[in-house]
């Protein structure tokens, strides 16, 4: 197997066999279609930015294949901990567009899925969710449940402390986890290679004792393959895996930032000809009879079904003051609930 | 019924939660076959096992953000700091995740876990090892911050945090381990959690503390009897939230306030309730309220540590002060 | 002479304090070629080079703990945390080590350092962007905290910060950043560091905020003075050491005194300040201290964030609570 | 060259050439001397404590060859960086022994050395250190200073996010830095196995794109060559290293521990065999003439002067409580000062 891992080229032409799942068309569909429902919220979220109707947002353009691919590989028995950049995961998942909306829109609600219960919201702190995935995955083992902790986060997460406590727990206790890196070449304005002299991001799991592994993280079979064969080993007690997904950050870090600040255009633009959705309908088209229709088609309804769910975020009327306290506690104690009324008395 | 040190309290009521609910995990260095450093788990692998009493790698921040995860999904960890002043590292998983993660869920998912963590000096302990910043957690929105004064407290106070569905900070006055003992049943009993406990009735003047300044704060109230000052002593407890009502109730009997605790006096938690008693019962206020407390330095190391800690001495000053004051 | 926003001042400083000190060397994330999320070091690697405006790897702990290796080998570092909520992973190296580096080797290996960090809500930001934590830092022994209220004060603390022989947090009001501007003068000259500075004489009630607040708290007093109230303004400036003096002063003048902060209440800097006068200035007291403050609870999302936030509605009523008050 | 690292067996035994330095006899006779003084040191101190004059103390009995071989290979231009076992270091380094007293008996200055005022004092927060040497590298790297941090921790320290945040700068920015750990196989109770999965320590130093190198810690002629190579290799501009040097805690971990709790003597005795100073005296009385006298004359003379320091150390009056604020700011501020006063009136 080619390393990093990868199943096609940039073009969309197989680089060998391909792993069962990706021999259905109906499954490759399923992930094309994710992807592109995933860019075109992106799309719609960053308009809704621009015209002050949406928080300062994090765009996922060019690396939806990771987190579809992480996702698409998942049961429900699973945990996904993702981070501010994996919204295609997230839906997947089943948290709704709606509830995405909120969340970027500077509203709690859309953190209370009604979907994915036990999945974590967004993680804003770098590197933090990783902590967190150790305990889930504590949880799971001690539950003796069949469910792995898969925690997602960014190149510049792998310098974070909380990173490698993590993953060094993980491999001490053999803990049923999955860590994935979105390795989109920036931390905001910072390049992968400042960001750490290690060869490859992956080799971070040998100082905890587990395999690390290198995919093309524009190729979502990769990425799903990948993720799949982690998760098994973790299900079958062998433990945690690194999986460090090579991407590109085709967009600016948030709508907060200015990329051109940092980066040529002359090295974003090839990255464009290598991002995940072209190769993925090339070989749809090639191999699984994708047509011009069933492309409109597609775009249509995710168009569709995205302005849908930004109407019914627009519409959702904020909570009371209230709100701020009605679930900082189980019951509020008696010192916050007086507060809590002078609040309300203005 | 046997007389039990703080520390065997501690250790009981461990052991009845572990026995209690299969959901509880005790995670921390050295709390396994060692016991914890104090001895506040030994025993506890040996009878519930080293899969519920785990001995983690050197990582706090892993400690605490792992509790996080642990308690988001299903388990009810409660962890251990070795000592407070390790605890820094732990900080940012507390405040930006364990305080808001019901929150900022709306409540779809929780947080019930206990972070347990000897503290305060008095113990000729080498540096970092006397720590008292229980004020920087207890500023934390979100957070429940216990310290309790006698072994009878501790043990229904900690089972009392071990089954609050939100996260609780508890501090173990460590100077107290071992410094007394009273009769504790292991009755399964927890106390309530938000409460300050009045030790000793008094009318003229409301002596606030906590943790292991009690004794000092006891032995001043003995003397100042002993002259003929009634003082009421408050044991806070609870030190977030806090029991605004007792504490007032109190002053606007006495008319007056002496707060003593360890930590530094500047932004201590002293301070919180003294801008509490000035907002609410001024009135009342017959004289100027005083916190004797640590000093505003770094925690000394062993041949001064004296000299920082607040004395009974001091606390009977302060106490003459506030009673010929005029 | 041109008018400066605080970002423009903040960079200015930050300038020539390059300019005059080779041993100054600044480092944080994206503070190089991005000049910083908030273009606080705008041109700064232009002009001096990759060497001495350096982009870390993203890891506050090792920001803040290079900073203590760097600033006591003979640099002055002044690092940036990006924002404040990820200042907490700094938290164990500023207290276990920046702030009693110098003490515990009795002044033969000192800290002087500046951890810049901007702070505070009301610009609409992502979660854990918004916070003002600030007294759990003034509760530090051996840190100094300064928050700068205007663009002129930002350039003369911050200046005097870098050059200050010790470690100093240095907390900036990113809601100040571009809010208003005035005429700096690039003349090198630091402000005294542990200074409050009266923003307006007031001779019914002193206002004490810092930061931020200072917004509200101004509009505040032009509103009441219409009324008739008569309000004396204080930028606290320095929350560590305080400058005690001249709150005490203010205030045995006025005999009124309301604290505005945007940190939640409990154990907030303003309950310091509370205490202090309840001790020092009781007498002088003609009616309760208020504090109008931040919730006690996590900053809420954008949608919910002004309800937060305290109000020019909600200091002026304080007053007015105050000024009726008998 | 053996993996790893070591130049003479238990017996002191030659496995092969020795480097230049271990063929002077002075040179290992100084380090033997040093080992000695150390253990000497060690058995005082211990004594001191129980009889109630001492503080807690950390005993580095079995691990001298470490930082004895580790502060042989530095300069004075170097900084060390110790955590709060390497007593044998900072001697070497010219800490005196009565410093050393004072700090363990809970005095500040024995902080304030006479000599090697560069060096940073004990640190007790585990792995703490690692980032000050980083710190202290970038201000050697950025003043054109020839020295290097060397910072020393031990196994435990290596799970702690400091410790891989610090290596990760050290590597991404080319800082002249040596970082050792002591792995003398347990972290109070936590033995290296459940520390971490990984194989070797040395191991950690990959994801941070550094060498790391393992040696046998209690050949201290192994020691001081890697040290010295790791030395070089920072000097002349290439960057950090990770020295994992193997040895075994013979003692308690502090006077306040109580070993026998969690580990047998079945498991301790044989390391005795391999301890450092044994295989250093084998060598130096086949390879150097060290003689009966030779011996008796040193443990003698460390006697007496370990004996001097602590008469000393014990009659030293211990500061005023004003010292406690003395030394908090260069100038105290006004408000400290008030209640500085006050603490004097009692
Ligand atoms: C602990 C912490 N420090 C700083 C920040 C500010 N910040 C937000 S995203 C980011 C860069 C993250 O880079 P990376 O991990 O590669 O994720 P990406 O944004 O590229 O998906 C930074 C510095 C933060 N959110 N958390
Ligand atoms: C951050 C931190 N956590 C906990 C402690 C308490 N503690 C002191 S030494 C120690 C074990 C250290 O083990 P190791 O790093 O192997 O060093 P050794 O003691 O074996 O030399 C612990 C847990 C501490 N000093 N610092
Ligand atoms: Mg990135
Ligand atoms: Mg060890």
């Amino acid at each position: 197997m080619p390393d990093p891992l990868a199943y096609l080229d940039a073009t969309g032409a197989a680089l060998g066999d391909l792993p069962g799942f990706a021999q259905d068309g109906e499954i490759l569909r399923a992930l094309y279609k994710a992807m592109v429902r995933t860019r075109t919220f992106d799309a719609k979220a960053i308009a809704l930015q621009r015209t002050g109707r949406l928080g300062t947002y994090a765009s996922s353009l060019g690396q939806e294949a990771i987190s579809v691919g992480v996702a698409s590989a998942m049961t429900e028995a699973d945990v996904f901990l993702p981070s501010f950049r994996e919204h295609g995961g997230q839906l997947w998942r089943g948290v709704s567009l709606k509830e995405l909306f909120l969340y970027w829109g500077g509203d709690e609600r859309g953190n209370d899925f009604a979907k994915a219960r036990q999945d974590f919201p967004v993680c804003i702190p770098v590197a933090s969710q990783f902590p967190h995935a150790a305990g889930v995955a504590l949880a799971i083992q001690q539950k003796g449940e069949r469910g792995v902790a898969v925690a997602l986060g960014g190149d510049g997460a792998t310098s974070k402390g909380d990173f490698y406590e993590a993953l060094n727990v993980v491999g001490a206790w053999n803990l049923p986890a999955v860590f994935l890196i979105n390795n989109n070449q920036w931390a905001i304005s910072v390049p992968r290679a400042e960001q750490t002299h290690a060869k490859r991001l992956a080799d971070k799991a040998i100082g905890a004792g587990l395999p690390g592994i290198q995919v093309d993280g524009n190729d979502v079979i990769a990425v799903r393959d990948a993720t799949e064969r982690a998760l098994k080993r973790a299900r079958d007690g062998k433990g945690g895996t690194l999986i460090e997904c090579l991407s590109y950050r085709l967009g600016d870090h948030t709508t907060a930032d200015d990329a051109s600040r940092y980066r040529d255009d002359a090295e974003v633009s090839p990255h464009w000809k290598a991002e995940p959705l072209i190769r993925t309908r090339n070989h749809l088209v090639a191999q699984h009879g994708w047509s011009k229709d069933d492309e409109e088609t597609l775009l249509r309804s995710c168009r569709d079904e995205v302005e849908a769910a930004a109407e019914r975020y627009l519409a959702t009327v904020p909570e009371s003051p209230r709100a701020m306290f009605d679930s900082l506690f189980a019951s509020a104690p008696r010192d916050i609930a007086t507060l809590a009324e002078e609040i309300d008395d203005g | 019924m046997a007389e039990r040190t703080m520390i065997e309290a501690i250790n009981m009521a461990l052991g009845r939660a572990l026995a209690d609910d299969p959901d509880v995990i005790l995670f921390g260095e050295d709390i396994g076959i060692d016991g914890g450093v104090f001895r506040a788990t030994d025993g506890l692998i040996q009878r519930y096992g080293s899969a519920r009493v785990r001995d983690t790698p050197l990582s706090e921040t892993v400690i605490a953000g792992m509790a996080v995860g642990a308690a988001a999904h299903g388990l009810h960890p409660v962890a251990e700091i070795q000592f407070m002043g390790f605890l820094y590292s732990a900080i940012d998983q507390l405040t930006n995740h364990a305080a808001r993660l019901r929150n900022r869920t709306r409540g779809r998912l929780t947080c019930p876990l206990v972070l347990r963590a000897p503290y305060g000096g008095g113990i000729r302990a080498p540096e970092h090892h006397s720590e008292s910043m229980e004020a920087m957690l207890a500023h934390i929105p979100g957070l429940r911050v216990v310290i309790p004064g006698s072994p009878a407290r501790a043990y229904g106070l900690l089972l009392a945090a071990i089954r609050d569905p939100d996260p609780v900070v508890f501090l173990e006055p460590k100077r107290l381990y071992r410094a007394t003992s009273e009769t504790v049943e292991d009755n399964g009993q927890a106390l309530p959690i938000e409460q300050a406990v009045t030790l000793r009735n008094g009318t003229d003047v409301t002596l606030i503390s906590w943790g292991a300044m009690l004794t000092e704060t006891g032995a001043a109230a003995d003397q100042l009897e002993a002259q003929g000052i009634s003082a009421e002593v408050i044991d806070l407890s609870s030190l977030k939230p806090l029991d605004r009502a007792k504490f007032r109730t109190s002053v606007e009997k006495t008319g007056r306030c002496v707060i003593v605790h360890e930590a530094p006096l500047t932004a201590g938690l002293g301070a919180e309730i003294a801008a509490d008693l000035a907002e609410h019962c001024l009135t009342s206020l017959l004289a100027p309220i005083r916190r004797v407390t640590g000093s505003d330095t770094v925690m000394p190391y062993p041949r001064l540590e004296a000299h920082y800690m607040p004395s009974t001495e001091r606390i009977r000053q302060a106490v003459h002060d506030v009673m010929e004051y005029a």
